[in-house]
């Protein structure tokens, strides 16, 4: 167990850290730490001009292997990237889903064709994806999937119907992954495929949702009869429950470095302002700006042990990346409450009408969907205690 | 001893119950919030006009219904509960119970009256420093100047996180004597809000339910007669006038409590995941079982609190408790509120998070009324200081 | 609403007051302040004496029927004798158990002989009860009772075997009321009885089961072919789960002010040692000072509530007694806590070898019982999700 | 960077797991508890004889396996796990470790290779003020006073919360110079425990697992080569010291936490109510995940700072960290023990609450090391000093 960087390491870092001084201006600046969570909706025209100037500098994929276009960065390069790409304040990613999501999915288990045609797009930071995994009234639950994907022999395409909820960047986005019923008589996690939808064609609507922030990061999508080419299905008609499966550890990589990242740049201007209004000097505040800086520091050291593979004290599974989830969503919630209890009652005075939102404004009030999006907290518990605890499963109906 | 609505008390809180379930619809409070003024004007001339709610504790002298701070309460549950957007709480709560503590014989007479008519009013008496270390809701927040200048008074400072501020027709006002500090040196005045040396600016805030707004004072010249109680000497007054109003507060707390807790129930049973409904899931079960039991006793502590400030003004054997009831019950409900509102919002799962469920507005009003006259935190610690120090 | 007292209860007030002045000394001046929760097992029969005490004044039972030989006091009255007595430092009563539960029972369910045989002494303080409800593995589950009663034709006595747990006070009394099992077939709520039990027999065996305090205050009770008179069951064979229903609510009376009195003593104490240590200059316990006494005080202000007959505000349930258990026993927990914590590393020095618990000390550990005992705090928010709010009843097996 | 047990150090947790499983069982722990020493002395004689455990990081040129404080925290997790009762605690991360970073190489030579042959060491420099204000365990806690006369030392005071203090064969003592506060005038000495002048009497404890003891120094006249590091200015050492023992204490907290989880879930199996295993409730399972939550964001805090104790013995480039990762690692273990320990007894029910069950032993030992070097709320104030002021 060590936790020192090498040499090598640490002259990689100084070569991230020098190319986003160089790059992260002009144009640029503006984006300085913004576009993370609540603020997704900003910029997002100048913040895909951005991913095009990574992918030049080749900063796009970094943990993607090489023979795929990444540049095959160790897991200890990927920290050290994820972690000076926070620090310089660089913007949230609008490609975030192709690198991380799609990308490794089409990797892992798509076809040589489905690489070749997108991987280059997610690579050179031009093709954006978005998810297309809940359905209104089924929340987390991928068994209840019902939006449907029957193969038109006469067309030789995939034809969808259905709708999906809870879609971010679905306005801007070029493809989505989309789990749907290839046999309309499966039930449960049978019968479902996996398929790489373009965004582009008629038979696709997204509409906003308008959110608790008066802003639509996420979206509805409606899939009538919208198609697919056959070679766009990830594995085989009723795979799609086995890769969306696989695509679950990919969540739970290095961007979690990046994320606390940006977790840490909002407790900066937390601990910036409670030192400006005296709020430094109240005991109570004191003791939770403590607890999430302590939590936060340890959320950083449970993503080192994901990232070395320790596993549980039984040896078999990884029980710090199970709890993952439930432990940043809910410390992330307290977080926007502690803003707000910072600033006391200047916390419910808005930038200007009718309701712009200042960035940690619009942070607490985002971060209640940290705890129900991707597994609410009580999903979460659930999936804890049955796979890390050996608990009965809950009782699911035949 | 009866810790128990009378018939009389039930029937009001009935009708407001009633009437507001009617009136005070989602529909309403969107249309409402969404104003400058932020609430309908028409809504509150019928309040003021056909259920006469604005005069329901202003002495029957003044033309009030001279009840007291218990049907008040009972009032002010039901209108947190369905979210009323009106001047109620600025108008009754902080301007009528202002008069009724502080005022002269004569501006009783000018203005409780003309309240009783519909016109609305507020008190101002924060500066920017209430909201440092968290929230400073005592006399050290009394900030503008009142300088004397002969038989009249000059004020100037910038007062905020007024209440319906920048609509209220009659301002309370409290400012100090320059060089004082503390509980030294407050006066209170009651000024017309259009007077010259007035400057209204509304702030817009994260709960739309209720307004806010900044007034600067800009060598606003004040005859003696608008001058309230003892010049220089008014802190008891304010401070009994933000005790009854922070019992208010609270009662409308408890009524958000309740409505989070039936709406994530009502919303638990129509709900179904995994093949049932999600009222059947322990989980769920457990949360309302925990906010039903803030609700209560958040009730219980409302309850016993407005007791106590009907005594307070009346001057019943209990008056000297109005300060420990008062933070008792804005402790507690402050917190129950939230608490409920986030988990109400955590049972709705996904729909919670939109713009369209109601869930939060009660989430926003939560936080906001939290952090007006004073936290949890900051009420205990005036708790452990009657105990502690 | 109102929380002023009449004259008269004021004049009732002073009475008890200086009753208490006169008598609480001598002989009985060593009990002050005890045997409370976790100290039940101290000065068992100086309590018994001082029962009897209580009996010649007057002051058993003040809240039954003059009828039945109580004091018929009205609810004020009994809210002021039980303030008096806790606010004197008066003793533990062993004799709660047959006033507050046995007695009850009789006076609503009994029979006349029954009441002629039983009230008696539990008015006089000269026989002790306890209570027969729990059994190993059936925790809180009435429903899961094995206890079974057989009737002896010959003997004309029911016979009882089975095993009962939890019985506080059970070395002392005189007797026992009993859910046992009539109906062997039956299953559940049904086939029930509720028996009044002797203790002075051969086939009842008392055994103490050592706590987490080293002391015994709860025991075993074994029934290896214990007898019961035929005219002792109260109501018929299969009425037990009706009487024990009814039982339940005598639970939460007046006596949760007397109670709050006790809490109140305990508050007081750890006021008292926050101020000589300075602990009370410690803001983290401040705020949980404040928050004991707050939710102290509004613990008495839902008692009222309770007691004044006050209703939800749906009107028809009685929702601040149905989560008074919750809300009282989760309070006490804390309260432990916070006595351990005000002490610092000095709350774990002990009075003496080997195990000699302080009071506070004792409190603590013993409360972890309180969202134990009568019902787990898991099973009163079921409870309270089902009666108090409507929602689907935890699955049962056939 | 690879923040993950090496083979070597997996095995040491392995070897440590297996044997303390099979020795420190629920009876053992009770017989050696009731003992006024505390421990089996034939189970200390085998651990120091054939396992080496005390030997584990003191270096190799002093007769130990020169291991380091990873693979020490790896073993305190597995003895708080199985609450082994022994000295180990006391003679290895207060006396080793106090000889290691503050012990003159003579002192060093002297001593470090009879503690490798079994000798009971132990670390005593709070008086009875550490009590004060829920706890203080800084260097305000050092109150005996040592006066120089001549070449020696003349020590008197009396020392609280000694953990093996009546036990150890040696003892390290913080005193300070008379009319010195706080850091100032702080300095160590080492002195067998049998010298006249010092008097141990046993402190009878709720958690009956570890011993603690008062010493009464009453004019300790001890020799110039007693000293430990500087006369009067041995603060940074002393606080050095007890941050190791800090991160010592919250493996041990980490490793109960784990358990009281087992045990917790391993009851919820076996357990039926209702006619079901009672680990099938949601409200068990989510305590239960919630545990789990807890116990691994502890052993991540524990490892990391185990990681920074390492740097910090060896002057590696995160030495720095080691207040601060000590005192986050302590106030997140100290709350999650608890909660555990708290959690695990609820979910036993009825039986949780008896002698006979071990689960009480772990709600017992919590309390016990939440309170001795600083409990949760006192290290996050530390935290928040270095954030905030």
């Amino acid at each position: 167990m060590k936790l020192s960087f090498s040499p090598e390491d640490e002259a990689f870092r100084r070569e991230v850290a020098d190319w986003l001084k160089e790059n992260l201006r002009g144009e640029f600046e503006q984006l300085k730490f913004r576009g993370g969570p609540g603020d997704e909706h900003m910029f997002a025209e100048e913040r895909q001009r951005w991913e095009q100037k990574l992918a030049e500098g080749g900063w796009t994929c970094v943990g993607w292997p090489k023979e795929h276009g990444g540049r095959g960065c160790s897991i200890e390069q990927q920290v050290i990237f994820h972690e000076e790409y926070a620090r310089a304040g660089a913007p949230g990613r609008v490609g975030h889903i192709g690198e991380g999501l799609a990308g490794p999915t089409i990797i892992a288990f798509g076809s040589e064709a489905q690489q070749k045609k997108y991987l280059p797009g997610i690579l050179a930071g031009t093709e954006l994806w978005c998810q297309g995994y809940s359905e209104p009234g089924a929340g987390s639950d991928l068994a209840n999937v019902k939006t449907r994907a029957r193969f038109d022999e006469a067309k030789g395409k995939w034809i969808l119907n259905g709708q999906k909820v809870w879609t971010s960047l679905a306005q801007e986005s070029d493809y989505c992954f989309v789990i749907a019923r290839t046999d309309p008589e499966s039930k449960g996690h049978k019968g479902l495929g996996f398929f790489l939808v373009s965004m582009h064609q008629p038979g696709i609507e997204v509409r906003g949702i308008q959110q608790i922030t008066g802003t639509s990061e996420f979206n509805e999508v409606f899939f009538d009869d919208a198609e697919c080419d056959a070679e766009d299905i990830v594995g085989q008609p009723g795979d799609g429950w086995k890769v969306a499966m696989g695509l679950l550890g990919f969540e739970r990589g290095v961007s979690t470095l990046g994320q606390q990242m940006q977790f840490q740049n909002e407790l900066n201007e937390i601990v910036r302002i409670a030192k400006e209004n005296g709020a430094a000097q109240n005991p109570a505040i004191r003791q939770r700006i403590a607890q999430a800086h302590t939590e936060l520091k340890i959320m950083r050291y449970n993503s080192m042990r994901m990232l070395s593979g320790q596993s549980g004290s039984d040896g078999s599974l990884q029980k710090e990346a199970l709890i993952y989830k439930l432990f940043w969503a809910t410390w992330h919630r307290s977080l926007g409450e502690l803003a707000m209890d910072v600033l006391g009652p200047e916390s419910q005075i808005l930038e200007a009408a009718p309701y712009e939102l200042s960035r940690l404004q619009s942070m607490y009030l985002f971060v209640r969907s940290d705890t129900i999006y991707g597994g609410t907290n009580e999903i979460q518990r659930n999936i804890i205690a049955e796979r890390g605890l050996g608990m009965p499963r809950e009782p699911r109906p035949a | 001893m009866q810790f128990a609505f009378t018939e009389e008390q039930q029937m009001i809180r009935d009708t407001a119950e009633q009437f507001l379930a009617e009136v005070s619809t989602s529909e309403a409070i969107r249309s409402a919030m969404e104003t400058e003024l932020g609430y309908q004007p028409e809504l509150w001339q019928r309040i003021c006009g056909e259920l006469y709610w604005q005069a329901i504790h202003i002495p029957e002298a003044y033309g009030g219904m001279g009840l007291g701070q218990v049907e008040l309460a009972a009032m002010l549950e039901q209108m947190g509960r369905y979210l009323l957007c009106s001047p109620f709480f600025s108008t009754v709560c902080l301007g009528a119970n202002a008069l009724m503590v502080a005022g002269t014989e004569a501006q009783k007479e000018k203005y409780l009256p003309r309240i009783c008519e519909g016109l609305t009013a507020t008190l101002a008496y924060t500066g920017i420093s209430a909201a440092r270390g968290g929230g400073r809701w005592g006399a050290d927040a009394v900030e503008a100047i009142a300088e004397r200048d002969g038989d009249e008074f000059i004020l100037n400072g910038t007062l905020r996180f007024v209440p319906d501020g920048a609509s209220a027709e009659l301002l309370i006002v409290a400012a100090r004597a320059a060089g004082t500090s503390g509980e030294a040196g407050i006066s209170l005045f009651v000024v017309p809000a259009e007077s010259p040396g007035i400057e209204r600016k509304l702030l817009p805030t994260m709960d739309q339910t209720r307004k806010q707004a900044e007034i600067v004072l800009s060598d606003l010249r004040l005859p003696a007669d608008t001058l309230m109680g003892a010049e220089g000497d008014a802190w008891p007054q304010l401070q009994k006038i933000l005790q009854l109003a922070t019992v208010a507060q609270a009662a409308e707390q408890m009524g958000g409590a309740q409505q989070s807790l039936d709406l994530a129930v009502e919303y638990s049973k129509e709900r179904a995941q995994f093949g049932r409904p999600i009222a059947g899931f322990q989980a769920i079960k457990h949360k309302a079982a925990d906010m039903m039991t803030r609700t209560e006793v958040a009730r219980s502590a409302v309850y016993y609190a407005a007791c106590v400030a009907e005594e307070a003004v009346e001057g019943g054997e209990l008056a000297g408790e109005l300060g420990e009831a008062a933070s008792i019950a804005k402790a507690y409900c402050s917190d129950a509120y939230f608490q409920n509102a986030g988990d109400a919002l955590q049972i709705h799962g996904g729909v919670g998070f939109t713009w369209e469920y109601d869930v939060h507005l009660h989430l926003k009003r939560a936080k906001a009324s939290e952090h007006f006259l004073g936290s949890g935190d900051y009420h205990r610690e005036r708790v452990a200081q009657l105990l502690l120090d």
